[in-house]
């Protein structure tokens, strides 16, 4: 029983984290139909920013936390004046796959010839060592991981649901002429999703860090799966990331354990497939109808 | 011409000269066989991503399937003594390369049916998780694959003599040759044209008799079979096979060296592998920052070469092109003029050509189409008016088989086509234009139109793959007769034109010539009209009036009622989903009902 | 119509015999030396720090005169840990720079696609990390073997973990925690076979992959089956992800493993909870007794400014692989490949390196410099690789 | 005093020359109806004035400044609300942010409360809206989207009120109470309207003046009691007929 409860909450904490990366490609998609496929390298780049201000130079928790929510805008701004915008212009399809792709390795080779290759530690601020009940153990940073992912998804979820320019986003997703004739800027809140998608990648950076490690590659392989997630929830659906990442988490944990470490990967992926199969566009995900 | 070919002929024997020009295995091998291996790879994806239009992510594992059946019934015990592995079938490499492709073709067919579903993101998607599956079997599956610690093999050998090294070109790149050959015919066949077609619009298609499902899933299996011709070479290159190689990162590789290079080229393909091979190596004096500067120069071709580097080099060669296009044209136009157009044989002695019986379409709540009976007499033009959302197009679309009723029937020539799906009708005799253009826009007009004769092509695939004559000679009779239907509706000038580059009149009427290539015995014409000049308007009532004399029934939906009432025979009304009237043209344009629908009050009442 | 595509594959042509004539490999005084590994991606830090101990050697060298007059000019390529990149750049080093010895790599598959190619072109190459590689199996199909290492094989290494686990430390019931690379598999096969010799099968076998943080399962799959010892053959920052899953499921189970448990990344990511992890060593950066492990690890730090070397067994390998070349080159009196490959084979001085002192490195039939002899057990204490406390 | 002003202005959509050089312009405080059969370039019109689509040629000027080169969103900005063609409600969110979202701008300003007491406003010209305005915009009925659109653009204030197709796939009863609704607020004098209308009797009967559209150019032009009365406007509608 202990095992049990041990691994579902491994899996769910797993799972939170990669909802919220997935929640960074949910939030530029729904409004400009593009995402960020670099976005792991986006989350490598905050965890090397925090681990540099917080760990290497000391400074108080919550300033690194700032700076890196401003690498983040940033980072966001450079990404959408060099990559999207022109990307959206261009008539080719693949225009915003490839600027991305280029982007993350140009990004990701800069960490790496200009800070290190190596991996490195990253103190939890809530302390390394578990807490124990009964016979589980729970790192602290795992219940921030949750409650933090948790918060960001509900809070972007409700910005968009009550406040006005949250509304405005909602809008633009559905229809972003109309949008605009109601003097809705859909330029502007295009640039806002990928700022908000690329500010919640870093601070996940820093949030994931502990358990990852900080090194320029952190990000790949949860970028990839993140993308799954985004996907099995539906992308255009906020809260389905959350159920998609504990698809995936869940179904790695348990499969590790009781099947076969070596096809922990696999069931996560046949089930996305299945998933699709049947809904198309994601558990939550909005079927179109196209009028001819 | 026979020249010409003879000397491209010897052209296409060069590169094998090339290791006694360059005695160096580095290039030989290192870098011109691994191109040629990589453009294979990038061609399959080609035909994927460039003509079907879905994005792949998971090619590395066709690759792999490809590479790993070479590579275990190949292997030999000596090289592998301290492996898992407990099957050595010892086959040579030409009898285990068949086995690979048909195995990764089988992948493939699997890999289509989620295809037929999905697009964009969601399909990306899959085949990313359908790469990771296909290699996390073949790291988990030792007893057959040796792990994660691969395959040695022996160095490759044909009726004893040794290939590899240099020697290693002459065994690849004749296939090299074959798979551009093969592309090449393929996608220049009826069967690239359906591919491209389900890429521009579905619907058109199926209009055209194209079946989505049949050619998706043959897509992927000739994709797939040719990524396992590439990924069987590939096993014999470093003589390794080992799963790591095969992970998502190739399969982004391989995307990238596609859209660098350019979608539907062979060049591109090329150019895409050579500088996924070359750029490493070319910037390895950059040393440690060299993938910033590969990174940049991505960024730097996507935006000053946005079709990548072959589509900067066709803008050169277009300029030499219009020459031989006029030639063709004049050519063409020889044969076209013996060409007899409409000799259909889908007209059946029956004097309905269309019986719809309380037909009704509800979408939501609302009834778009509510118990609607309306007859089409054989050999006339029936208007269908009324205001807009009156249920006019949702009418087309049942009569098409894009919607599937609520209730009621259609007929055919008295038979039932109720549940025939939207291209077996056009193979019944149902031709359509749209309303919103659905023309395939990168197409030229003539190849629109052939699209159009979709249904009367007979040459197998093999046929088609290789080029043989029967294939060449089906392909010269149906572009002299495309040709003829060009003439028909007037744009034989514009025959080499892209569709995306025809006037809005041109378009209309190239729409028209694409409907009739199917010969069809019912034409829908929807809104032909829309959106033009008087004079391309009347150009429009002429050909529509040819149409009639030749035998074919056509159904017009149009608001131009001076068109409506010059050409049609009949006029039905429908206001909101409902019949309320129908006549002859000057019963209609005094119908008290019919002046209420479309100028909101009855005119009376002011007076 | 074929014109189109003949069109295009001349142009290809074309391009690569520019792209060839203008590298023509510069005849000249030095001494060409390929240097090949990771140094870009996740194994960098052990190709780099590899390639730190190479350069190091090599500037020594040439600030002394150089081999028989002539200075060593280092070739780099990063293979990025890709097996098929690694054939490329061999093929590249050999036949287009045309070096006179190869370095490296660090990656066993990567090794495994391309040692046959200085086989084949009789180029000597000195393993200096790879420790699953193929050296002396590659006698069995290729006897005129150009292939040497230095570096701590999986089957010293494995023979020695098994050795202590079971023999030293009397465990009973050792379960196996590998990753899925080729190198961690590799480790794994050769654990099963040490421990089988003592007919001991492992109570589980678990694996994972790079990047995995979460060992959850992997461990309580183990505890479950009872074990009293983990043997894990990884690479530092997962190896460092199973000492803190250990830690959080509270399970104190000691950890037994491959010389990667002395990866910086190891130590520092593992804190505390990497304390009594034991590893095979050649060099231990801390327990340096001989004067010239002293001056390297002075001349290293001064030279990189680093703290600690990220990957000091890869460092040290790699420098003293530049020396073994040196004397080999020296003693051939020639850069000739097999003249270098029989002086390699036939020592007639003893070598004094940073990893320890070899009367006779290498044999005809023996082209592993390393032994057990040469090996010593290391401990992880308070962040740093300690000898055995003896 | 113009409001609207238009001149020779030439639309392409793509390769189509939808406006082939209309020029009209509306006064202040006037209800003017752009009126034809469908595909003439009414919607063109409408959507180009409201920046959706750029001008090829010819000005639009808004208080005799142009506002051809403006986009949407900043055109709505200057006081122009546009009511599109087929309602275009945000069908996914409640009825209450659909009204929230057309005082957008009024709301960004810190006019929240003003806001919200004219939503209570609209609340009792358009009852339903307000027994069903925490309900999905989408599942409303046809009459209540158009409610709803109506209402979001009054929500704005606008000075300048474009209504583009208000009574399409309406029923006729529901149409007679859009027009009811349009006359009122025309009554009430404090807007000026522009009105694109397929039914033409029922545009002309609430306008001051109209213009008669086809393919592209204006042909006709009047006020609405004179172009009631006027054959060719039902000819331009039906054609002109063999007879």
């Amino acid at each position: 029983m202990e095992q049990f409860i041990q691994l579902l909450i491994g899996g769910i904490a797993q799972g939170m984290i990669y909802a919220l990366v997935a929640f960074g490609y949910n939030i530029t998609f729904s409004t400009s139909r593009s995402f960020n496929f670099s976005h792991g390298n986006f989350l490598m780049l905050g965890g090397v920013v925090g681990l540099i201000l917080y760990i290497n130079n000391q400074i108080p928790f919550l300033a690194m936390v700032l700076a890196v929510v401003l690498v983040g805008l940033l980072m966001g701004l450079i990404l959408y004046k060099t990559s999207i915008e022109p990307s959206l212009k261009s008539k080719s399809n693949y225009a915003w796959i490839l600027a991305t792709l280029a982007f993350g390795i140009i990004l990701k080779n800069m960490v790496e010839v200009f800070w290190s290759t190596d991996d490195f530690r990253f103190d939890s601020p809530l302390g390394n060592a578990p807490i124990r009940v009964m016979d589980v153990g729970v790192l602290p940073q795992e219940i921030l991981i949750i409650v933090v992912a948790l918060c960001i998804v509900v809070a972007v979820e409700s910005f968009k649901k009550y406040t006005i320019f949250g509304k405005a986003i909602v809008a633009v997703s559905e229809d972003k002429n109309t949008a605009s004739l109601m003097g809705i800027n859909q330029q502007f809140v295009i640039l806002f999703s990928f700022l908000l998608s690329s500010v919640i990648a870093c601070l996940a950076g820093i949030l994931v860090a502990p358990i990852t490690m900080v090194g320029a590659t952190m990000g790949t392989v949860l970028g990839v799966k993140a993308y799954a997630v985004s996907i099995i929830g539906g992308l255009e659906s906020g809260y389905g990331v959350l159920l998609g990442g504990l698809i995936i988490g869940l179904s790695e944990a348990f499969t590790a354990r009781y099947i076969s470490t070596g096809y922990k990967d696999a069931p996560g992926f046949l089930i996305l497939i299945l998933v699709l199969l049947f809904l198309p566009s994601g558990i939550f995900g909005k079927t179109v109808i196209k009028k001819v | 011409m026979k020249t010409k070919k003879i000397i491209y002929g010897i052209l296409l024997l060069i590169p094998l000269c090339l290791p006694q020009v360059i005695d160096n295995q580095y290039y030989i091998q290192g870098v011109f066989c691994r191109i040629i291996i990589y453009a294979m790879l990038v061609a399959s994806l080609d035909l994927i991503v460039g003509y079907i239009g879905d994005v792949s992510i998971g090619h590395a594992g066709f690759f792999a399937i490809g590479a790993y059946t070479v590579g275990i019934l190949t292997a030999t015990q000596d090289l592998n003594s301290d492996s898992t592995m407990s099957w050595f079938p010892h086959l040579s490499f030409f009898s285990a390369l068949p086995i690979g492709i048909l195995l990764t073709a089988i992948a493939g067919f699997v890999l289509g049916f989620p295809a037929l579903r999905l697009s964009g993101p969601y399909l990306a998607v899959v085949t990313i998780a359908y790469g990771m599956l296909i290699y996390t079997f073949i790291n988990e599956q030792e007893a057959f694959t040796n792990g994660t610690k691969g395959i040695s093999l022996e160095p490759l050998q044909v009726f004893g003599i040794k290939c590899s090294g240099s020697n290693f070109l002459y065994v690849v790149y004749p296939f090299l040759v074959l798979v551009m050959f093969v592309v090449r015919n393929l996608t220049k066949s009826y069967w690239g044209r359906a591919f491209e077609a389900i890429k521009y619009s579905e619907v058109a298609a199926s209009m055209c008799g194209i079946s989505k499902s049949y050619y998706k899933i043959w897509a992927f299996v000739i994709s797939a079979g040719i990524a396992g011709l590439a990924g069987g070479f590939f096993s014999q290159l470093d003589a390794y096979v080992a799963p790591n190689t095969f992970s998502y990162n190739f399969s982004v590789e391989f995307l990238i060296a596609l859209i660098v290079g350019g979608v539907q080229s062979i060049l591109g393909n090329i150019l895409g592998a050579s500088v996924m091979v070359i750029f490493p190596d070319l910037f390895s004096n950059f040393n440690d920052y060299r993938l910033i500067i590969f990174g940049l120069s991505l960024l730097m071709v996507l935006f000053f070469m946005p079709k990548g580097l072959a589509g900067f080099v066709n803008l050169v060669k277009k300029r030499f092109a219009t020459k031989q296009d006029s030639h063709h044209a004049e050519a063409l136009s020889k044969k076209a003029a013996e060409v007899v157009l409409f000799d259909y044989t889908n007209a059946k002695e029956n004097h309905t050509a269309v019986q719809i019986t309380d037909l009704t379409m509800r979408f939501g709540g609302l009834v778009a189409v509510n118990e609607l009976n309306m007859s089409i007499k054989k050999g006339t033009v029936h208007g269908l008016i009324g205001p807009n959302g009156s249920g006019k197009s949702t009418t087309v679309n049942l009569l098409t088989g894009i919607y599937a009723p609520a209730g009621g029937a259609v007929s055919l020539f008295g038979q039932s086509i109720a549940g025939q799906s939207t291209y077996k009708r056009a193979k019944l005799g149902i031709a359509r234009t749209f309303q919103n253009l659905q023309l395939f826009s990168d197409m030229t007009a003539l190849q629109n139109v052939m699209v159009g004769m979709h249904n009367s092509f007979q040459a197998n695939l093999a046929a088609v793959c290789f080029n043989l004559p029967n294939a060449q000679r089906e392909e010269k009779r149906a572009e002299a007769r495309a040709f003829a239907w060009l003439q028909f509706v007037g744009l034989q000038e514009s025959a080499f034109t892209e569709a995306k580059n025809l006037s809005y009149g041109q378009a209309r009427l190239l729409e028209i010539a694409r409907a009739l290539a199917s010969n069809p015995a019912l034409l829908l014409l929807d809104e032909p009209a829309a959106g033009l000049t008087a004079g391309e308007i009347e150009k429009i009532n002429v050909l529509i009036r040819k149409i009639k004399d030749s035998g074919v029934s056509v159904l017009l939906i149009e608001h131009h009622m001076d068109m409506v009432m010059a050409v049609s025979d009949e006029v039905t009304v429908l206001d909101f989903g409902k019949k309320i009237a129908e006549g002859t043209p000057a019963q209609i344009q005094n119908n008290p009902a019919v002046i209420t629908a479309y100028l909101g009050t009855h005119e009376t009442s002011f007076h | 119509m074929k014109k189109n595509v003949l069109a295009k594959l001349m142009g290809v042509a074309l391009i690569i015999v520019t792209v060839a004539t203008s590298f023509r490999p510069s005849a000249g005084d030095p001494i060409k030396v390929g240097v090949y590994g990771p140094f870009s991606g996740g194994s960098a830090p052990m190709g780099l720090s590899m390639r730190n101990g190479v350069r190091l050697a090599v500037s020594e060298i040439n600030a002394a005169g150089g081999v028989m007059g002539r200075k060593i000019e280092l070739v780099e390529r990063d293979d990025e840990a890709k097996n098929e990149r690694g054939g490329q750049i061999m093929q590249e080093l050999l036949f287009k720079e045309e070096v006179s010895a190869i370095l490296g790599p660090i990656n066993t598959g990567v090794a495994d696609a391309s040692t046959k190619y200085s086989n084949e072109k009789k180029v000597p190459q000195i393993i200096n990390v790879a420790a699953g590689a193929k050296v002396n199996d590659l006698f069995a199909t290729t006897p005129d073997n150009y292939i040497f290492r230095i570096a701590a094989n999986d089957y010293v290494q494995s023979e020695m973990i098994v050795r202590e686990a079971l023999q030293k430390r009397k465990f009973k019931k050792p379960a196996l925690l590998c990753d899925d690379t080729n190198y961690g598999q590799g480790g794994r096969a050769k654990m099963e076979a040490a421990l089988a010799k003592r007919k001991i099968t492992p109570t589980s076998v678990g694996k994972f992959k790079l990047k995995d943080t979460d060992m959850t399962a992997q461990l309580q799959e183990a505890k479950a089956a009872g074990a009293d010892v983990l043997l894990v053959y990884g690479i530092g920052p997962e190896l460092a992800a199973i000492a803190n899953n250990l830690e959080k499921i509270g399970w104190k189970v000691p950890m037994i493993g491959g010389w990667t448990l002395s990866m910086s990344n190891f130590i520092n990511n593992a804190g505390k909870n990497g304390n009594g992890a034991t590893m095979p060593q050649t060099f231990i950066e801390n327990g340096v007794v001989n004067g010239k492990a002293a001056k390297f690890l002075a001349a290293y730090k001064a030279t990189y400014k680093e703290k600690n070397i990220p990957v000091a067994v890869a460092a040290a390998q790699g420098y003293d692989s530049v020396y073994l070349l040196k004397m080999a080159i020296e003693q051939a009196g020639s850069t000739d490949g097999p003249k270098v490959k029989a002086a390699l084979e036939n020592f007639k001085k003893g070598y004094t390196g940073v990893t320890g002192t070899y009367k006779k490195p290498f044999s005809a039939t023996d082209h592993e410099a390393i032994h057990e002899t040469n090996v010593m057990m290391g401990v992880v204490k308070d962040g740093i690789v300690v000898p055995p406390i003896k | 005093m113009k409001v609207l002003e238009i001149k020779d202005l030439v639309v392409n959509y793509g390769k189509v020359t939808a406006l082939k050089g209309i020029s009209l312009d509306v006064h202040e405080g006037e209800l003017v109806a752009v009126i034809g059969s469908n595909g003439a370039g009414k919607t063109t019109t409408m959507n180009t004035i409201s920046g959706l689509l750029s001008a090829a040629s010819g000005d639009v000027l808004l208080h005799g400044k142009s506002i051809s080169k403006i986009p949407a969103h900043a055109v709505a900005a200057l006081g122009i609300s546009h009511v599109p063609e087929g309602r275009k409600v945000f069908a996914s969110m409640s009825v209450k942010d659909n009204l929230l979202l057309g005082a957008y701008l009024r709301v960004r300003k810190g006019e929240k409360k003003q806001v919200m007491s004219d939503i209570d406003h609209i609340y009792t010209i358009f009852p339903r809206l307000k027994e069903r305005q925490n309900q999905q915009s989408g599942t409303l009925s046809g009459g209540e989207q158009q409610m709803l659109a109506l209402g979001r653009a009054l929500v704005s204030k606008p000075k300048l009120l474009l209504l583009d197709e208000p009574s399409m796939g309406l029923a006729p009863v529901i149409i007679d109470e859009v027009f009811k609704l349009i006359e009122s607020i025309k009554q009430r004098g404090d807007m000026t309207i522009f009105l694109v209308e397929q039914l033409a009797y029922r545009a002309l009967e609430v306008a001051n003046r109209a213009y008669v559209v086809e393919q592209g150019r204006i042909s006709l032009t009047g006020t609405g009691k004179e172009l009631i009365t006027n054959p060719d406007v039902r000819k331009a509608y039906l054609g002109a007929g063999k007879s």
